[in-house]
């Protein structure tokens, strides 16, 4: 209600008294959508934290519409705990800073019972840590960083995408075996990039390989072609690109002009499915990662398509992806965890979600999958894929392997990651 | 020896990315030149620019009826060719509309015309979010253009050089035309005492409208031919403003030789740091800029400026 | 020896040589003029001796100390000030604001970051003082920007004074005023002559034989004669150029 | 702007006003459906903007990389928190100091430089902080910023006061607010705000006056700097983390916006104005519509537009018009 009433404000003012008329607006509907439930019976108030703008804009919708689903699959059997389940939703700018205010507003003002949703791994820092500090569950959906359930994990958080160590787990050693062991990294010059390509490292060595060159490419590079005549220039087996945001998105423009996408080999980290949709295949050079496919050969995905489809008719992306899928489970399993927890209290579902175990059936996976409580990352099938060149405009991937949770997981986040005590995090029962 | 033949490929690479550099920053220059505004919206017009050619060159069959079929009949060479015209005229004319927007800040403290183009800015990226969606979108370059090439060993991008070319081609054609045209002249005076424009008898106002249409055309040809090359989604432009600033700091606000210079200077600069030191090859142009600036008041061809007082 | 001097001065811009063996020597306590036509380099030679521009091969010789090239701020605070031809008022200040800027007691407060100027009685009362001279002091608290041109010129001669200058230059100080409105400043001027060593700019002879004390002719870059007024109505060259008919 | 010789005093009435009117703050922000920590974050902007405008506002120096700063003060603050020592006195002067060291050095390369070069190379200076406090990672913690930065109680010798809460928080940065506006309506009532205003209208005439404008523009640039710092310090607790973005061109710009909004180039109050209007709009735009960039752009375009002395501009307007009208009605004979 308060969406509307906003809009309609905003409309309604002529523009040469655009301030005050914004001014006012902002006290009315301030007044106006004062929390419905400010505690007990209300609904239940889900926060949904996904970037609308900046780098993460698209793939911030494709996460919403995730939790969306879910939430409306619970409403239509009656909620959760007999309460229906309602939304507010910030936009976060893909700004940490902005993600803190955000979750001070949802929290303090809004009084929301659980907060979804993230992509960059800054954002989601910024979320969690206030999230912490008041003792409210935090799904983060879909930022791969390593960090996230390794040095800056939470007691309240919680990880749902595979990170870039469990990618390159699965990659590397049939990449050494397949195309060589003369390896080129190409690394973001930022946390995440650094992270992903030490996992890298660490494991070509162990396989034998060897590292001759690492490239680091600035956050906000949008031009290449010094990176790939360097690459062409050493001339390695393999080039493992840690690169991602904008940069990889111009990257794989370039590669693809020049054609080098298939030799040298290259390893990707994971290809969000929004950030690719659409894109000419030749886009989606070398091998990459990926959580799930909307065209896996398993009982249930058809049938998840077809709802994503009824509830969409007309997105853009006319199947749904990974960064879908990972919105759409996190809320799922959050949602079912309250149910069996028979409360909102916000220890008792920390408890259900530590314990979690889903289902290969469940989770549209090849193996079972469960929330590590020690770093509170779900521990997940990982997929391999690479173009599909033959298929229709939808099925632009061809998955190559598939890898046990237990093989692939992430070595030093249990090493690294330092949970708050349940006892040192506030009681929060909404 | 063996270090000259890993350093002469990116000499060239670094030369075609200044030529690239030296178009981004033609339509900025040519505004904040004559007209004194400091073009923030230059970024989301070069945006709006390639949305809109890729639209054109993408144009349904079903759209307009037979005229539609035989438009998308057309070779993709016709189509892209096309846009490459259209798509800059409808974009001027909405940079014609921000002119009228600007107007009531002339003659006014400059950053109000910053100001008020930094507003526009966010207006455009939201208004092409709303229109083509936040993903990522692909402007299809016709086959003649695309593709790659060996030379010497390694490959190259046919586009680029095509690109690099077509930069040379519309920095040539400006030029004369502000050297060689009776309207060049006007555009060159009013630039630097719009008092002689008006002794002259010439529509001060119009030559502004006209101006800004013209450089903001420049925008989003640039838009469409950086395109191919960084991609394109609603926020690109942001990507475009700040070396476009950076070029026009460097060679000098109305300098014409000095923009291109710049541009060629920023990205050999860019392109070099890329190959031997990549970690800091978006630094270097700062770095380049400072030091430029702390011993050349006013970059190195810059004349006096009103916007300096 | 003179107060002010200046050796040999040469100017050039570019290749342009816009002042050429400049000799000049200003005597304590008197009026002296420049005179030349239009882009005679009047105006050069004045930016020269008080700092603007750094002269390309001479001396200034301000009171036996050389002060070639120094910084305006430094020559202004060596005591000569100057008033400009166009004009350079600070438009949104009020008038009294415009003097009480100049004025040395404020100027060497410059940078106290609590005192409140207004509270600076001393300042203010030199402030008032200097109205009082150039006649502005009924119009203290108007905005500068906002006064008539006649008034504006007596402020930017008012600007001057406040920083109780040794040697003052007026650059031009009657251009676009009418005759009585010059009459008034010559009184002025006069008024000023018992206080300051004054160095005038002008192309209005009437104003400047009236005044000075001597007066240096500048043309073509040049000092092409010097002398009193007397002597240079005298003067072959001054009677046969134009300027001479006017006086 | 403010004449000086007018009676300037050391508090003034729309002083009390502002303090009286965010002092009880807390007693109704909920109640109008804000929230504590909005109304922390708009004072620590006031703050910001406060001390930007004694450069764009009052010097007329158009810097555009002043986020810069600010980061610098929060990353500072963060820092010295993490590996020196929990003190909150300790973080300040760390804030300040570092912003205003930061400072010092980009006014050295600025100060001789005017206009459009001067904005130049503050947004490249601006840039180079950011790209740093990015490429820096080991120091800064990169993209992900530097996180858990504690809250230090308010310590005061006899007593210690826990800021924990957003409400105890929003009373100290309140306390340094009124310190700050004091201080700035101090300075730019003395000698050296009369100098910088004279440089803002009429740098060359000033310096034939007789002053070193090259010291004047670097020593505001380096005051207002550290009064950045400060704002980045608090912003720092607040957010008990420290953000490469805050550093970052749009950061930057918006709080030229504020300012501009709020009419600072026309009055001492602008930038506490603009900084208020900027946070109610975005928050309630931002949660009310996907597109609030859109009618933010817009609003923003219509106030330069219609009104580019801003909000302030437009009251004062508004007042002198009445006090006309008002004079008009007094002597009916005129004319």
């Amino acid at each position: 209600m308060s969406t509307k009433q906003a809009r309609h404000s905003e409309k309604a003012h002529p523009m040469r008294r655009v301030l005050p008329g914004v001014a006012a607006a902002v006290l009315g509907a301030y007044i106006a959508q004062v929390p419905v439930a400010a505690a007990g019976m209300g609904p239940i108030i889900i926060g949904l934290t996904s970037d609308a703008s900046g780098q993460y804009a698209n793939s911030g919708a494709s996460d919403r519409r995730g939790m969306l689903m879910a939430i409306a699959e619970f409403n239509a059997k009656g909620g959760v705990l007999g309460r229906k389940i309602v939304t507010i939703h910030i936009d976060t700018e893909t700004t940490p800073a902005t993600g803190s205010r955000a979750a001070e507003r949802l929290i303090s003002r809004d009084k929301v019972s659980f907060l979804i949703g993230a992509v960059s791994s800054g954002v989601a820092n910024a979320i969690s840590q206030v999230a912490q500090k008041n003792g409210v569950i935090y799904l983060n959906t879909n930022s791969s960083s390593p960090t996230e359930s390794g040095k800056n994990c939470h007691r309240v958080k919680f990880v749902w995408d595979g990170n870039g160590a469990n990618f390159a787990q699965a990659a590397v050693t049939n990449a050494l075996n397949t195309y060589g062991k003369k390896w080129q990294l190409v690394t973001n010059d930022y946390v995440w990039g650094h992270n992903t390509s030490k996992a890298t490292r660490t494991l070509v060595e162990k396989a034998g390989g060897t590292i001759v060159d690492e490239i680091l490419v600035p956050q906000g590079t949008r031009d290449f072609s010094s990176t790939l005549l360097k690459i062409q220039q050493v001339k390695p087996d393999v080039v493992a690109a840690a690169v991602g945001g904008d940069d990889q998105k111009a990257m794989r423009q370039q590669v693809a002009q020049l054609g080098m996408g298939q030799n040298p080999a290259w390893i990707n980290n994971q290809q969000d499915w929004p950030d690719v949709y659409g894109l000419p295949t030749d886009n989606l050079f070398g091998v990459f990662g990926t959580t799930w496919y909307y065209n896996l050969d398993l009982p249930g995905v058809a049938d998840f398509v077809a709802r994503y489809q009824k509830m969409y008719p007309d997105t853009k992306m006319r199947v749904p992806g990974n960064v879908f899928y990972n919105g759409y489970m996190a809320t799922h399993s959050l949602l079912q965890a309250i149910e069996t927890a028979g409360t909102t209290n916000n220890h008792a579902v920390i408890k259900q979600l530590e314990n979690l175990k889903v289902s290969a059936r469940e989770r549209m996976q090849h193996h079972d999958a469960w929330m590590n409580p020690k770093t509170h990352q779900m521990q997940q099938t990982i997929y391999l894929a690479t173009a599909n060149t033959g298929g229709d405009k939808d099925d632009m991937f061809k998955i190559i392997s598939e890898s046990a949770p237990e093989t692939v997981a992430d070595a030093n986040a249990e090493a690294t990651c330092k949970l708050e005590s349940l006892a040192d995090t506030p009681v929060y029962e909404p | 020896m063996d270090f000259l033949a890993n350093l002469a490929p990116h000499l060239v690479n670094g030369i075609t990315l200044g030529l690239l550099f030296a178009l981004i920053a033609l339509g900025f220059m040519l505004i904040v030149g004559v007209m004194e505004v400091i073009n923030l919206a230059h970024g989301s017009l070069f945006a709006l620019g390639a949305y809109v050619a890729m639209t054109i060159i993408g144009i349904e069959p079903q759209w307009f009826g037979p005229l539609g079929e035989w438009y998308a009949a057309l070779p993709a060479g016709l189509r892209y060719s096309f846009a490459l015209v259209l798509a800059p005229i409808l974009v001027g004319l909405v940079g014609m509309l921000l002119e009228f927007c600007l107007r009531g800040t002339y003659g006014k403290d400059p950053l109000f015309g910053l100001l008020l183009t930094f507003g526009a800015a966010m207006v455009i990226e939201e208004l092409i979010r709303i229109i083509w969606g936040s993903g990522e979108q692909v402007l299809q370059t016709p086959p003649a253009i695309s593709g790659a090439f060996i030379w010497n060993g390694l490959i190259w991008s046919s586009y680029r050089f095509f690109a690099a070319g077509f930069s040379v081609l519309a920095i040539v054609m400006v030029w004369l035309f502000l050297e060689r045209t009776p309207y060049g002249a006007i555009i060159k005076a009013g630039a630097h005492d719009s008092e002689m424009v008006r002794a002259l008898g010439i529509n001060l106002s119009r030559l502004r409208l006209y101006v800004f249409g013209f450089g903001v055309a420049l925008a989003a040809l640039a838009g469409i031919i950086m395109a191919p090359i960084w991609g394109l989604r609603p926020h690109v432009g942001v990507d475009a403003v700040i070396p476009a600033f950076l070029i026009i700091a460097l060679g000098g606000v109305g300098s014409f030789g000095g923009a291109v210079v710049a541009g060629v200077l920023v990205g050999l600069t860019v392109g070099i740091t890329g190959a031997y030191a990549s970690e800091w090859s978006l630094m270097s142009m700062y770095i380049l800029l400072i030091a430029v600036i702390s011993f050349r008041a006013r970059g190195l061809f810059g004349k006096k400026s009103v916007l300096e007082n | 020896m003179a107060l002010f001097e200046a050796q040999n001065l040469h100017k050039r811009f570019g290749d342009r040589v816009v002042l050429e063996e400049i000799n000049l020597s200003f005597e304590a306590g008197q009026i002296s003029g420049i005179m030349g036509p239009n882009g005679a380099g009047k105006t050069t030679c004045f930016n020269v001796l008080t700092g603007r521009y750094k002269p390309n091969r001479g001396k200034v010789i301000f009171d036996g100390e050389d002060i070639t090239g120094m910084a305006p701020r430094s020559i202004a605070r060596k005591g000569i000030s100057r008033s400009f031809q166009i004009m350079n008022l600070f438009d949104d200040f009020s008038v009294i604001e415009n003097v009480l800027i100049g004025v040395p007691q404020v100027r060497d407060r410059g940078f106290n970051m609590t005192r409140r100027v207004a509270a600076d009685s001393v300042a203010m009362d030199k402030a008032a003082m200097v109205l009082e001279q150039v006649g502005l002091k009924d119009k203290a608290f108007e905005n500068a920007g906002s006064l008539p041109y006649g008034d504006r010129r007596a402020l930017e001669i008012g600007v001057a004074l406040a920083s109780e200058p040794r040697l003052l230059f007026l650059d031009e100080p009657t251009s676009g005023l009418g005759i009585d409105a010059t009459a008034r400043l010559a009184e002025l001027v006069l008024e000023l002559k018992q206080a300051y060593t004054i160095v005038i700019i002008e192309h209005d002879m009437k104003f400047l034989f009236g005044l000075a004390d001597n007066i240096a002719v500048i043309h073509w870059g040049q000092v092409i004669t010097r002398g009193t007024p007397d002597e240079l109505r005298a003067n072959k060259w001054v009677q046969s150029s134009n300027l001479g008919k006017l006086a | 702007m403010n004449t000086n010789t007018g009676v300037a005093a050391w508090i003034t009435r729309p002083m009390l006003i502002t303090f009286a009117l965010l002092v009880s703050l807390p007693l109704w922000i909920e109640s109008v459906g804000l929230y504590q920590y909005l109304g922390v974050e708009i004072v620590i902007w006031m703050v910001f903007a406060l001390g930007f405008n004694l450069l764009l506002g009052y010097t007329g120096l158009p810097a555009f990389g002043h986020g810069a700063y600010f980061g610098i003060g929060a990353y500072a603050f963060g820092l010295s928190q993490l590996h020196l020592a929990e003190s909150l006195w300790l973080g300040i002067f760390c804030a300040m100091f570092f912003a205003a060291l930061g400072g010092a050095m980009v006014a050295t390369f600025l100060s001789h430089r005017r206009g459009i070069y001067y904005a130049l190379l503050t947004i490249a200076f601006g840039q180079v902080f950011w790209f740093l406090s990015i490429k820096w990672h080991r120091l800064t913690g990169g993209e992900d910023g530097l996180l858990n930065i504690p809250r230090p109680d308010l310590d005061l010798g006899f007593v210690s006061i826990s800021l924990a809460s957003n409400q105890a928080l929003f009373y100290f940065v309140l306390l340094l607010f009124v310190l700050v506006v004091i201080g700035l309506w101090r300075l730019i009532h003395s000698p050296f705000g009369t100098v910088i205003k004279a440089i803002k209208q009429n740098e060359m005439r000033t310096a034939f006056i007789g002053y070193n404008v090259w010291l004047y523009k670097w020593l505001v640039f380096t005051l207002s700097a550290s009064i950045a710092g400060l704002a980045g310090g608090m912003f720092a607790m607040a957010q008990e983390s420290a953000y490469p973005d805050v550093m970052s061109l749009h950061a930057s710009g918006f709080v030229v916006m504020m300012v501009l909004i709020g009419g600072g180039m026309v009055s001492f109050w602008g930038p506490v104005i603009g900084a208020a209007v900027y946070f109610l709009a975005r928050d309630l735009l931002g949660a009310a519509t996907e597109t609030w960039l859109l009618w933010y752009g817009l609003m923003f375009m219509a106030v330069i537009m219609f009104k580019p002395e801003g909000i302030a501009g437009a009251w004062q307007g508004l007042v002198k018009r009445r006090k006309e009208s008002a004079r008009v009605e007094k002597k009916p004979f005129t004319g």
